[in-house]
């Protein structure tokens, strides 16, 4: 999913990078300083959903769930994602430093689609239909997620198509994890405290 | 009640036996030196210390929550050392931990108690059944939709109490049960804990109730568990 | 392998990555940040294999200088060198150019290895960089830089937030996560996995929201009007001048072998 | 110590006075039914009650964290309704939160302590002199540059003490300041609170704790507030 430093091409770069930086300038204006506390500890929560390893078959994937960060913050996931991912290149060596706005943008811009996409549904007022929305959220994410690491690569250069190829079906289980669990997460959230997403975040 | 009713082979070989367990946290030195401890059939035993003692440590030692560095933990029979065998283990000794927010998360009470006997690998329809039938043992019938988080800190024990026991755990293991609970609720649960036909380990600071509990009474300090000795034993 | 990878990233709480004290932590926080941004735009931009190796032998300088722990450190670029590998194995199958060998119908090409050896030496050193020069600090240290450096406001306290929680979180996730593994859960690939991580998650996120609103009271009680401060003053010392003039001269030097036509 | 040594006008008009106060949450129903409560100069008041008696509710609501639907909180000798008026009073009555985490959301402890005065309208030069001056009394000293998520429980209670402290409260509000601390941290924390010259309001489950401080206790139980009849009052 993080795509390293070096890999991609300047007009790519720059372009994710452009792009982030006004995702981010969005999310700054939408977020008042009354909500830095929610919006931090929301942000350590998807933090700790990537430490998340769940077992496939031989190997193991890691949560994103940017879907769902989506639904509960809409443009705020820029920052809050931006943020995250600094920390993660600098102290654990994901990803890149030079990436990091074509990283930041193939994760948040998803989330921020899925938020004008389930806004509705999420907040009917069935746990099972909601839930049903959060799945397809949760799932839309990783695939238009997928299709952007996908794009990014094929964009650099003739012959990292084949390496853009290969992203999309290699995110098919994460995409299902992400289904079930991104159910399962709002069908709690609704249960236990429907006011958390009903009102809105920001 | 029913649970474990079947009776172990021989009376005399402890449930479970701890040698020279030590351990220690990274930054903080050693919490545990040496411990050694049986716990037999049909025994309530209840282990004292302060604050930051380790006794938490130990218990989780004992179901392999944690790995010690050196000792053995002998579980019905067997040394656990893989988190496989700890996995076998943690099926018959039943861990109640300190705080019950920790311990629930599932929204509705049926779901939360379902949990374990699903792990176990009963199907869904058993898993509910035997799950109300506990329910109703503990009194707390008609709790089963109710949604955890909104529950009563005595509540919230109680049902973290049959979302252990559902599993039918041969001993039980509990971290301060009497945390954060009134009286009327700590009597209740005294009465329910002396029905229980399980050994079982108990952490508590309350002096008055684990007087009512003990069989017999340990103290856990500078990381030596030792015989308490002017234990008040209550009549098993 | 997951177990592993789980355990050492939960407990992360904004401290500095493991090293004994060395020159490095002397230098002033912005011109280490700035210096590090500044090589990673050199290094990536590179063209040849003499800048990026350069800026390899370099970056394995500064970590041998900064103490790092260089098993723990090792074991974060490799985790990432495994990802490179994947394109070591199809970049030079993909990229036209002198074959080397060819299998089952598909020929390697010389130039497809070395763009994907190119890449893989300028990842390294852009890691290696940012963790002697960045990570080595805690990670409030970094905020307050980012903020000398006009990074705007709500984001520096945006990830001072975040960092200042992660670990409360990460707390309360490990002992649900035991809680659940004392109930004898094993993670499996199966429905009934996915479902219990997903109740976990959500209530994981009701506790940290209540949290945030605990966190917005106790606030308000000392005032709180709708400003943050930070207290700390930096001040660029002649260890930093001297430091930041030697490293912007090699970076200079690096640019200058990639304008060299030299190596074309 | 240097807190709060302008006597008051009158020494028996109450600092904070309670009418007639009643809440109810959502789906709960009524928590507290028609309070009423006096607090005088000097006075160290612990209101005890069983687990979700509606404690930590009654402290939110005197500090105007939650709005009643019913009766008066007059604090200092104006009635406080609208949300500007409790910020006034909020600055003169220092709420300390059960949680030490919830209160400690600043990366150093040093812009910890200095928050709430640079809130009053201090300059950063006099917030940093009092913060210093603040962390010596409770001796606390060269703990300024300390990261405030790495220190003990035991240490994160003291500086939430300091941080509240620092804004010259007249009045000071402790939700379970005992709560998960050792003993040795409690008997620091008793000899501070005792030397202390502010009036408190304390709740506490630790019998031992409360009866060294209080000098009048209270009883939450089912809405209402009584006074403790077998109160052991300590010399105040
Ligand atoms: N993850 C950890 N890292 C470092 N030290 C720890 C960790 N967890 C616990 N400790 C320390 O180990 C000691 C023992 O902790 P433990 O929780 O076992 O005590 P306890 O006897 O259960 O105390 P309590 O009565 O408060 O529950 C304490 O001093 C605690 O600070
Ligand atoms: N936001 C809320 N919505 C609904 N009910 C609530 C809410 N907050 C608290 N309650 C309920 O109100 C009651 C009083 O809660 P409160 O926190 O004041 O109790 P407390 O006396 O401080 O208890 P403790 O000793 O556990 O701190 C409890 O029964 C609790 O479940
Ligand atoms: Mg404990
Ligand atoms: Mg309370």
């Amino acid at each position: 999913m993080h795509i390293v430093d070096g890999a991609l091409s300047s007009p790519v770069l720059i372009t994710g990078a452009v792009l982030t930086v006004i995702g981010v300038f969005i999310g700054l204006k939408k977020m008042d300083y009354d909500h830095l506390p929610l919006v931090g500890v929301l942000a350590s929560v998807f933090f700790i959903a990537s430490y998340i390893h769940l077992p496939l078959g031989f190997s193991s994937v890691h949560l994103i769930m940017n879907g769902l960060l989506g639904i509960l913050l809409g443009w705020v996931a820029f920052p809050a994602l931006l943020v995250a991912l600094l920390l993660q290149v600098i102290f654990f060596g994901f990803g890149g430093l030079l990436v990091l706005g074509v990283n930041t943008l193939n994760i948040a811009l998803p989330a921020v689609i899925i938020y004008y996409l389930c806004y509705k549904g999420i907040r009917h007022e069935s746990a099972k239909v909601a839930a049903i929305w959060g799945a397809i959220g949760g799932a839309g994410a990783i695939i238009i997620t997928s299709l952007m690491v996908a794009f990014s690569l094929a964009l650099s250069g003739e012959s990292f198509v084949l390496a853009a190829k290969a992203v999309l079906p290699a995110h098919i289980p994460i995409m299902i994890i992400e289904g079930f669990v991104s159910y399962a997460a709002v069908y709690l959230i609704h249960t236990v405290k429907p006011e958390f997403i009903t009102k809105d975040a920001h | 009640m029913t649970y474990s009713n079947k009776p172990m082979a021989k009376v005399d070989t402890p449930l479970i036996e701890i040698n020279n367990l030590s351990y220690a946290y990274p930054r903080r030195g050693s919490v545990l030196k040496d411990v050694n401890f049986s716990l037999y059939e049909s025994e309530r035993v209840v282990v004292n210390g302060d604050n930051g003692a380790g006794k938490t440590t130990l218990l989780h030692l004992i179901v392999g929550l944690k790995k010690a560095k050196q000792g053995d933990i002998i579980g019905f029979g067997e040394t656990c050392k893989t988190e496989k065998e700890f996995n076998k283990l943690r099926a018959k000794a039943g861990l109640l931990f300190q705080d019950p927010d920790d311990q629930l998360f599932c929204p509705t009470v049926l779901e939360d108690v379902m949990f374990g006997p699903l792990n176990l690998g009963f199907t869904k329809q058993q898993a509910i059944e035997k799950s109300l039938q506990t329910l109703k043992d503990l009194g707390m019938q008609g709790f089963e939709s109710r949604i955890t988080h909104q529950l009563s800190g005595g509540e919230k024990r109680m049902i973290t109490l049959a979302s252990v026991l559902v599993m039918e755990p041969k001993v039980l293991i509990l971290d301060e049960p009497t945390n954060a609970l009134d009286e009327k609720a700590k009597t209740r649960l005294v009465n329910v804990l002396q029905a229980l036909p399980q050994a079982m380990i108990i952490i508590s600071h309350d002096k008055l109730f684990s007087d009512k509990l003990a069989t017999r009474q340990l103290n856990l300090k500078d990381g030596l568990l030792t015989e308490q000795l002017a234990a008040t034993v209550a009549v098993a | 392998m997951s177990q592993g990878l789980e355990h050492s990233l939960t407990s992360w709480s904004g401290q500095a990555l493991k090293h004994q004290a060395s020159w490095i932590d002397d230098i002033d926080a912005r011109v280490r940040v700035v210096c590090s941004g500044l090589f990673a735009l050199v290094v990536v931009s590179s063209q040849h294999f003499v800048p990026a190796l350069l800026g390899l032998l370099c970056a394995f300088l500064l970590v041998k200088s900064s103490k790092l722990n260089i098993k723990r450190t090792l074991r974060r670029v490799v985790a990432m060198d495994l990802f490179m590998l994947m394109l070591i194995c199809v970049l030079p199958f993909t990229t036209p150019g002198d074959p080397i060998f060819s299998v089952f119908g598909l020929t390697a090409s010389w130039q497809g290895l070395l763009h994907a050896l190119l890449i893989t030496v300028k990842a390294n050193a852009v890691l290696l960089v940012l963790f002697s020069l960045v990570a080595t600090m805690s990670a409030s240290t970094l905020g307050h830089a980012l903020a000398h450096l006009k990074v705007p406001d709500k984001l520096v306290h945006l990830m001072l937030f975040m960092v200042r929680y992660l670990d409360v979180i990460s707390q309360e996730y490990k002992k649900m996560r035991r809680a659940m593994q004392a109930r004898a859960f094993v993670l499996r690939t199966n429905r009934h996995t996915w479902k219990s991580i997903g109740y976990l998650f959500g209530m994981l996120l009701i506790r940290s929201v209540e949290r945030a609103e605990r966190i917005s009271d106790a606030m308000k009680c000392r005032g709180f009007c709708g400003r943050y401060y930070l207290n700390d003053e930096m001040k660029i010392g002649r260890v930093d001048v001297v430091f930041g003039v030697a490293f912007l001269c090699f970076l200079v030097l690096l640019i200058g072998l990639n304008i060299d036509d030299l190596f074309k």
